[in-house]
């Protein structure tokens, strides 16, 4: 099994500020992993540095086993990488349609295209012509999953992408999630749906303060050491 | 009559072509662009040297073009790039900065007096209009005017580049996540816009100061059809054409006032102009 | 009529364009309820939020406050007569400090409570850091938070555990039932986490295509089979 | 990134509190500092430099002021600068009050305008705001121009002012060793003005309504007369400058009000840092020595001015001020405090 | 010894920079000149140039500044404003200024201040001029282009006198504004008025957009084209053959027939290889003239022993003869009206008229109230 992306002691931060301390992890083809943690202990700035947002300050990040030099933010996506970001980004002046398109700017051969992502979500067909902003909190969430989608990636990450998803909408998701990982697809999942994360994930890594303080099978998770990391 | 709104179509479609530029860099680096002016203006320079150098208008629009696209695409990585993140206010300092070491570049190489550019021979005539005479000259502006209007709008509606041109426009960091190389599609642009002034030579007399003259007008076009919006520009570019026309022939003491005065009008009546929906 | 409520809403409607958001959507919520307004995605929840609260700016129908007719309020004159509101997309001061900004806030309050709020929130121990260089949660907690100072009689609160982790979330629902019973304050809560909606709400209104589809008690609404396969999904279980 | 960090660390002094005892002392030095250096330096081409270097201060402080405290960029301010200057020079021209009268005009009666513009404008975000504040500037260059037979037109004139004013010898206001310390203490009182107000509730909430209009309206703020105020407040620093340089030069001409103007004005206020409250101030006076020199030296001064401007923003984002700030926080890591 | 300090606030940059351009070469050749012959008395001549933007508030600071820095003799200021601006601070400073190139009347009438001098013509002696020169048109309707600033309506203004005194039509009066980039609407106004000729008051940068723009339309093939610092040598250089034929006022012209002008000619295209001077360059070498002839009466160069030998008295100068009249500063001159046209192989500006100087040179105008030196 290769590597798709991979931390080697990862330090990064904001300015000044430092919040990963020596980050280590990876996910290969085929994988499924989350990461647990509460608010505010670095989730997204583990995005945020591959994406090269965040500040890598030392370390070494790694796509398909080649570290990076320099890390621009389109890299990752051109290492067959796609990001549902936590907060959407839909992007205003774009339609609903065009949104999508822009997420197959880098595409890798697949089966998701426009017509799979409507599929999905079928509100997505509905509302193809208006602009992507003025989508309901959730649609907007639909719409920032099926963008990854588009892209055909290789590892998918999402940052809480149950964020504002109706309940059957996430039940739906899960079988998505689960779908594309059966297909290949490595998966990292950030969510505080513990819900979806026992239903997308077999691997996790837990966050606390900026450094992994627990990994294991999702299966071999005790229920005080989650209680520990997510604060069930 | 007749006459007068194909005059207004022409300083119309100076504003577009000139204003297509702005709105361009505006739209993608967030910055107003004061250097624009002097891009023109270093654009109607150099298609003047090479064309009287070498006898050939068409050869100078040609090399002034490469030689635009080639300095926007040095000002991009040198100037732009590097000051993305920082407040756009800053940025358009150093467009200032730029617009002070151009002007005085071109007038340290082709000296302080005016210079002025004849028409390609081609387009040196009078064609008759209602009997008549109407500078052939004026009326291919009008048409390149369109035609980049028109090219313009196409590009960007229809093909996937013009796509990220306008996605990284409003939002670049999620653009670029997505895996557009943004830089390299601004550099593309800001090349474009470079390209945009230099039509206007035969019409406008050569002085460094040109493309100051000229900006205030363009922007005004810029802001009134609302900020990163190109069919906004050439609405825009077309009433103030007209209105500056026929301002100077049926309101002539308000003339200059007229353009201001609906920029001031439309903004109160709709804060992001014509078009925009954001700002 | 009789009953006046802390909240209503009588024929809300709100059209974008052709479609239609909100359509003549009557609400009543009275004094002291916790209110749960669920529904798909787009149902219009948001949209009646921003009816009720004054950010709609192109609207039919009336909205009164505990009786009193504020449709013609503006936004900042029915946060002033005791109804606030939260944002589903977070809606802070980015270069304030937390505590700065809700003291901003807390002036125009009658009883200024920055401190209690920031406690009852957890922010105290970010409360010196600007909002921009806060986590994504923090930030959803510091909205919640710009609702809650002065003590409003009418919260009005799109999505606050959003982007919680699940102890923050049970956590928030049970600050709010208690808000509710100490501050007397009456809420109405658009929520996707049915965990924190089935146990805080003493009643539930389904929203569905910009129309009430169903509203009752929790146990109520979660036997509504149209609802359990529209909406709550394995949710329910 | 970066720069949020940094500039966090510039950010305004904790809410709310009294000013401390250092603050008054800081004030106390620097009025002693101006009324000496006239008695230090004894060149008057120094003398009259400063002068105008520090009205030059007070009119970026002006338009840094707007940044800081709304937001708001104005490409305008030459109006307010120039129809304080017109308002002192016309009455004299035609006739019409006393010299005193019109000096309090000229100072109140951009302030009105500005406040009730900004009642229209204000509302109005981003480049379209400075465009307005532009095109306002313009029209009333345009009026000047053209209006000769009230304004004299494009060559403008010289202001006949009386002996005295308000019974000082009006030599006092052209002699520049006096009118240095003049102009000094006002640009003092200016800044440490605003530093009490950026402490006050209307301080807060402007800065609140300039982070997050709609926001701060969802909390109870009505948020356009605060920032009209604010714009009038600018528009008034503004017409102080314009009275100061009208009385030093006697002479008005449409260029003081004129876009160009208003452009140096941002450009001293952005060189000099609008993070900070003295930065603009500061900027207008390195930015005027600086061009002085640079006019001095080559007649390529425009270059010279356009590179140092390319440089010091692309190395000093923050501008000079900021990085003073910086320089001495790193310096003095415990006590780096700076003027809110 | 001391050397005597010449200060020149003028614009090096803007759009009148190629007018402050031609000022500066002109100071610097008489510099030059003079000191090549060891200066005047032993003393040599230093200059100092200094960008004033052609802003009055800036001129007003760079000329203090050369003023403080001993630079009190000061000339070669472009626009008008400028020369106002200065004027007032001149006592102060205890400086001079010698006007070469402002043609406001205000400053040797209404504004006049003893230490202000004026050598080139100012408005109302080009106007004195058109009222017999268009005598000798035949061209019976005709309109006006005019800049719409001081200058361009006072010339207007003057010649619409002129066409009324000689029984012309007047069919249209237009004045675009300064810095106008497109002409059009003006020309195709003066198309369908159906003048005959045109009458224009347009400098630099609005003279050459008309001129490229007219030529286009056609109105300069098929209208008399005439007007007032319209036809220098540079819009000629600039605008080539379209210039062919445009008539005008000529103040300076390097053809001038006197022998000092022949000399000076000869002795520029010697040092600006085989350039001809302008008509700026020529006026601002004949202030240079004054300046140094002044200085060598008074022996001395303290502004006001300057002053004093310059008022009333009287220069060699290209013109040949020349007083500076001591009522208003004013110089008395002569002045030309001609067409460009091709001399020597070369298109120039030609004189056909020359206007002796009693009748080029109104009386002072009464408005100045010369106070004593
Ligand atoms: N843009 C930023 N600038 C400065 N600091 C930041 C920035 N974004 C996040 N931080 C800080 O980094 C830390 C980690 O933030 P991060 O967003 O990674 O948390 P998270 O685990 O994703 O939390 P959440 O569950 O709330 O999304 C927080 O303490 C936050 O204050
Ligand atoms: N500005 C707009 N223009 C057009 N349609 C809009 C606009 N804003 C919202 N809508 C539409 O109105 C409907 C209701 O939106 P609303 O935001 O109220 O949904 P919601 O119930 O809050 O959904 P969610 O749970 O996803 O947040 C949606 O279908 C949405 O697409
Ligand atoms: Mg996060
Ligand atoms: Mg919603």
């Amino acid at each position: 099994m290769s590597e798709l992306l991979g931390f080697r002691a990862v330090e990064a931060g904001y300015g000044e500020a430092r919040v990963l301390h020596g980050i280590d992890l990876a996910v290969g083809e085929n994988e499924r992993v989350a990461i647990l943690g509460r608010n505010g202990v670095g989730k997204s700035t583990v995005v945020n540095t591959f994406l090269g947002v965040a500040r890598l300050r030392a370390g070494e990040v790694r796509f398909r086993g080649a570290p990076q030099r320099s890390l621009q933010h389109f890299t990752a996506a051109r290492a067959g990488v796609a990001v549902v970001l936590q907060g959407r980004h839909i992007i205003p002046n774009l339609t609903v349609r065009e949104n999508l398109l822009l997420g197959a700017a880098v595409r890798r051969p697949g089966a998701w295209n426009l017509e799979g992502v409507f599929e999905l979500f079928p509100v997505l067909r509905e509302r193809a012509d208006t602009p992507g902003t003025a989508l309901s909190g959730g649609q907007q969430q639909m719409l920032a999953i099926g963008r990854a989608l588009m892209a055909n990636p290789a590892l998918l990450v999402l940052d809480e992408p149950s964020e504002g998803l109706a309940p059957v909408i996430v039940d739906e998701l899960a079988v998505v999630l689960r779908r594309l990982a059966d297909g290949g697809t490595g998966l990292l999942l950030i969510e505080q749906n513990f819900g979806l994360v026992r239903r997308v994930a077999e691997r996790y890594y837990a966050l606390s303060k900026g450094q992994i303080v627990d990994q294991g099978r999702l299966a071999d998770l005790s229920l005080a050491k989650l209680k520990e990391h997510v604060a069930v | 009559m007749l006459l007068q709104t194909l005059n207004g179509l022409v300083y119309g479609g100076l504003l577009y072509i000139l204003a297509v530029g702005l709105v361009l860099i505006f739209g993608l680096r967030r910055v107003v662009n004061f250097a624009h002016g002097s891009l023109f203006m270093v654009g109607a320079y150099v298609g003047y040297a090479i064309a009287t150098h070498f006898g050939n208008f068409w050869l100078g629009l040609v090399v002034s073009v490469v030689v635009l696209a080639v300095l926007g695409v040095f000002l991009d990585a040198v100037v732009f790039r590097p000051l993305q993140r920082e407040d756009p206010i800053v940025t358009v300092l150093v467009t200032f900065g730029i617009l002070l070491v151009l002007e005085d570049a071109v007038r340290t190489i082709w000296g302080k007096d005016f210079l002025s550019l004849k028409p390609p021979a081609a387009l040196a005539g009078t064609v008759q209009i209602l009997g008549e005479s109407f500078p052939t000259y004026r009326l291919f502006v009008i048409a390149l005017a369109a035609a980049v209007a028109i090219g313009l709008s196409l590009w960007l509606r229809m093909s996937r580049i013009g796509l990220f041109v306008r996605a990284s426009s409003v939002d670049r960091t999620t653009t670029a996540i997505l895996g557009v190389n943004t830089d390299r599609v601004s550099v593309l642009v800001v090349a474009a816009a470079g390209v945009s002034g230099r039509v206007s030579a035969p019409v406008l007399a050569l002085s460094p100061c040109m493309g100051r003259l000229i900006l205030i007008d363009s922007f005004i076009v810029v802001v009134v059809g609302g900020l990163g919006s190109f069919s906004g520009a050439f609405f825009a570019a077309l009433i103030i054409g007209q209105l500056h026309n026929f301002g100077v022939v049926y309101l002539p003491w308000a003339a200059t006032m007229i353009p201001f005065l609906l920029m001031v009008g439309i903004l109160i009546w709709r804060p992001s102009g014509f078009a925009g929906q954001h700002v | 009529m009789a009953e006046t409520f802390a909240i209503e809403g009588g024929g809300l409607t709100r059209r974008y364009g052709g479609f239609t958001a909100l359509d003549a959507v009557d609400l009543a919520v009275p004094d002291g309820e916790i209110r749960g307004l669920i529904g798909p995605n787009g149902a219009g929840k948001s949209t009646l939020i921003d009816v009720l609260s004054g950010r709609a700016d192109d609207w039919q129908g009336s909205v009164r406050l505990r009786g009193a007719d504020i449709s013609r309020l503006s936004a900042q004159q029915r946060r002033r007569s005791g109804l606030a509101r939260s944002f589903q997309r977070t809606n802070v001061f980015p270069e304030l400090a937390v505590r700065e900004q809700l003291e901003v806030a807390s002036w125009r309050a009658e009883t200024p409570n920055v401190d209690e709020v920031l406690h009852e929130m957890g922010l105290a121990a970010i409360a010196h850091m600007r909002a921009a260089d806060v986590s994504y949660g923090d930030r959803r907690r510091l909205d919640l938070a710009l609702a809650l100072i002065g003590r409003p009689t009418v919260l009005l609160l799109d999505e606050p555990a959003a982007g919680l982790s699940m102890k923050e979330s049970m956590a928030l629902a049970e600050l709010l039932r208690d808000l509710a019973s100490r501050w007397k304050v009456t809420v109405l809560l658009v929520e996707h986490d049915m965990d924190v909606v089935f146990s805080i709400c003493h009643r539930i209104t389904v929203l569905h295509l910009g129309r009430v589809l169903a509203e009752g008690t929790p146990a109520e609404i979660r036997s509504i089979p149209e609802v359990v396969t529209a909406y709550l999904g394995s949710a329910v279980e | 990134m970066s720069r949020q960090a940094e500039s966090s660390a510039l950010a305004a002094a904790p809410p709310g509190a009294a000013p401390a005892r250092w603050t008054w002392s800081v004030l106390a030095a620097a009025l002693a500092a101006g009324a000496l250096l006239p008695q230090v330096v004894t060149s008057t081409l120094a003398i009259t430099l400063l002068t105008q270097a520090v009205i030059g201060g007070i009119l970026a402080t002006a338009v840094g002021l707007l940044i800081r405290q709304a937001g708001l960029v104005s490409f305008g301010h030459a109006a307010f600068f120039g129809l304080a200057g017109y308002f002192i020079a016309l009455p004299a021209r035609h006739g019409l009050w006393p010299a005193e009268v019109s000096i309090v005009l000229a100072v109140a009666a951009p302030t009105l305008l500005a406040f009730l513009l900004g009642l229209v404008i204000v509302r109005i975000p981003g480049v379209a705001f400075s465009m307005l504040t532009l095109a306002i500037g313009q029209a009333f260059h345009e009026f000047a121009l053209r209006a000769r037979e009230i304004t004299g037109g494009e060559d403008g004139f010289a202001i006949s002012l009386p002996r005295a004013l308000y019974g000082v010898p009006t030599e006092i206001f052209q002699r520049p060793q006096s009118m240095f310390v003049i102009a000094w203490v006002a640009l003092v009182v200016i800044l440490f003005g605003l530093h009490l107000l950026t402490r006050t509730r209307f301080g807060r909430v402007t800065a609140a309504i300039r982070e997050n209009e709609e926001r701060a309206r969802f909390l109870g703020y009505q948020t356009v007369v605060p920032r009209a105020l604010v714009f009038a407040l600018s528009a008034l620093i503004g017409a102080v400058a314009g009275t100061l340089f009208a009385l030093y030069n006697a002479f008005v001409s449409p260029e003081m009000l004129h876009w160009s103007l208003s452009g140096s004005a941002l450009i001293m206020a952005i060189v000099g840092g609008t993070k900070l409250l003295w930065g603009p101030a500061l900027g207008g006076v390195v930015f005027f020595f600086f061009k002085d020199l640079a006019g001095d030296l080559t007649e390529h001064w425009p270059a010279m001015i356009g590179l140092t401007l390319i440089v010091v923003t692309v190395a000093l984002p923050l501008g000079i001020g900021g990085a003073l700030v910086r320089l001495l926080q790193r310096l003095r890591p415990a006590g780096g405090r700076t003027h809110g | 010894q001391e050397t005597i300090k010449i200060g020149v606030p003028t614009a090096l940059s803007g759009t009148y920079a190629d007018l402050g351009n031609q000022a500066k070469r002109a100071v610097e050749f008489a510099v030059n000149e003079v000191n090549a012959k060891g200066g005047i008395g032993g003393r040599k001549l230093e200059v100092k140039v200094l960008d004033t933007e052609a802003k009055p508030d800036v001129a007003r600071k760079q000329a203090e500044k050369l003023a403080l820095e001993g630079y009190k003799i000061l000339t070669g200021t472009i626009a008008s404003g400028e020369g106002l601006a200065m004027a007032p601070m001149l006592e102060r400073w205890d400086a001079l200024y010698v006007v070469t190139i402002n043609k406001a009347d205000a400053l040797t009438g209404a504004n006049c201040v003893p230490r202000v001098f004026r050598v080139n013509h100012p408005d109302e002696q080009d106007a004195a001029i058109v009222r017999p020169w268009l005598g000798t048109r035949k061209e019976t309707k005709w309109a006006i282009v005019a800049a719409d600033i001081a200058w361009g309506r006072n010339s207007g203004k003057s010649f619409a006198a002129a066409a009324k005194a000689n029984g012309k039509e007047l069919v249209g009066e237009f004045y675009p504004a300064f810095g106008t980039n497109d002409f059009a609407p003006y020309i195709q106004q003066v198309k369908n008025s159906g003048a005959q000729g045109v009458w224009i008051a347009l400098a630099g940068r609005d003279a050459i957009n008309f001129a490229t723009q007219a030529k286009q339309f056609g109105l300069l093939d098929s209208t008399f084209v005439a007007g007032v610092s319209f036809v220098t040598d540079n819009t000629v250089k600039t605008l080539g053959d379209t210039s062919k034929g445009i008539w005008g006022i000529i103040n300076y012209s390097s053809t001038l027939d006197t022998p000092a002008n022949k000399r000076f000619v000869e002795a520029w295209k010697k040092a600006y290889n085989g350039d001809e001077p302008t008509n700026f360059e020529g006026e601002t070498y004949i202030g240079m003239q004054v300046i140094i002839q002044a200085i060598e009466r008074a022996k001395s160069a303290k502004p006001l022993d300057v002053a004093r030998a310059m008022s009333g008295g009287t220069f060699d100068t290209l013109y040949g003869k020349s007083q500076i009249r001591a009522a208003d500063h004013q110089m008395v001159q002569p002045n030309y009206f001609g067409y460009v046209g091709a001399q020597g192989g070369k298109l120039r500006p030609i004189i056909t008229t020359t206007f002796a100087a009693d009748q080029a040179t109104p009386p002072p105008s009464g408005e100045c109230k010369m106070p004593k030196l």
